[in-house]
């Protein structure tokens, strides 16, 4: 599974994007946040608030409850500051 | 209906793509133009600089710009968004809403932009006049409830 | 504040007039741009001929205008109103409404636009495809309507 | 005291202005329309209908009830339909 991330998050993880083999249980947005915050500082530091980061699954908004299941690519991103 | 979708990193040019929308047609009665330029904030910044998701960027301008679609009787919907180092005075963001009449117009313009600002994955962070690399712009609370008016 | 007020035959140049406005500014976020254009009527009509009340004209887009300025916080205010013989796809009107934030251009631009319709001594009236002069234009209740919003 | 008209009220009274010389006791801008009225039927075909017409004095809109007193220009006109 491909994740991407954008903004403070991308600094704040050190990376623009990477591949990653989930273990089992990770179902949800929210799971795999989790999961992430254990691999590191530089995670437990971009997801220190897990209010504020968004995320999108194949380039769609949701929620921390969304299934993450058959996904190819999730985003986590700061709020948006277009337009 | 004519729908334009662009992310480029490129100016545009307002009268262009304003005459692609209206050329030839005597049903468009009214185009609201929304133009989003980039401020110096009293002098304080160099530069914005816009990250974008691409694929993600484009994909959710379509879905705004579909539900604009079907709110209101458009006949013409143009979005561009820059994305790179924009400086004071440069341009950001481009609306171009056509319709019979004034108010669709107006109402699918500020939706659309009002959409752009909250949901559409760009951020903006500053570069300041002293050389420096600025802050991300922190999101406002005052764009989320603009939004909130369309639900 | 920059305020331009013209009524004129002439087309107008709007790419003109919003770098009039803007250029060399670095405080503007924002410029909401409308255009009001002639449309057929499904083919029905060759031209609008409209008429003005010179003197009066300009004098009441000006307290339009003031009006607007004393409610939002712009930076600049353009309005251009044609008047004689305008062809389907033709544009008839002008208004340009820059501030540092969205909001205020939107609303001032459509502000004036309602008041425009409304109180600017105007009067369109129809020649048809078939060669005949049509019926002048009648106000509409919705015009009026819309404007009252802003009472 | 210079009277001007416009889109069908200068139709039906056929001329673009003119220059009146008022009778005493015409105070108002219904004063005026009622006096006009009586010059000949091209007046009241005009004003057939009071409720229509718009009238301005001196550049700014008013009401029936308005003074005309010192006005250098007065206009009636219908329901505005500009932009």
């Amino acid at each position: 599974m491909k994740l991407v991330y954008f903004a403070w998050v991308r600094e704040r993880v050190g990376k623009t994007d990477e591949d990653v083999e989930l273990p089992e249980g990770i179902g949800t947005v929210a799971d795999l946040v989790r999961w992430l915050k254990g691999r590191g500082e530089e995670y437990s530091y971009a997801f220190e608030n897990e209010g504020v980061v968004r995320a999108a699954v194949d380039h769609v908004h949701v929620k921390p409850e969304a299934s993450i299941a058959g996904a190819r690519e999730i985003a986590f991103f700061p709020p948006m500051t277009g337009g | 209906m004519a729908r334009t979708i662009r992310i480029q990193s490129e100016p545009f040019d307002t009268a262009v793509e304003t005459a692609i929308l209206t050329e030839g047609r005597a049903d468009i009665g009214a185009v609201v133009a929304f133009t989003g330029l980039c401020r110096d904030e009293g002098g304080r910044l160099a530069a914005l600089e816009l990250e974008h998701y691409p694929g993600m960027a484009e994909a959710e301008i379509d879905r705004i710009a579909g539900q604009a679609e079907s709110r209101w009787p458009l006949l013409g919907l143009t979005v561009i968004h820059r994305f790179g180092r924009i400086s004071p005075g440069e341009e950001i963001v481009l609306v171009l809403a056509a319709s019979a009449h004034r108010q669709a117009a107006f109402e699918a313009a500020s939706f659309l932009m009002d959409y752009l600002k909250t949901q559409a994955p760009f951020w903006k962070r500053e570069h300041l006049k002293d050389g420096t690399t600025g802050a991300w712009v922190e999101a406002k609370e005052a764009d989320d409830r603009a939004m909130e008016r369309w639900a």
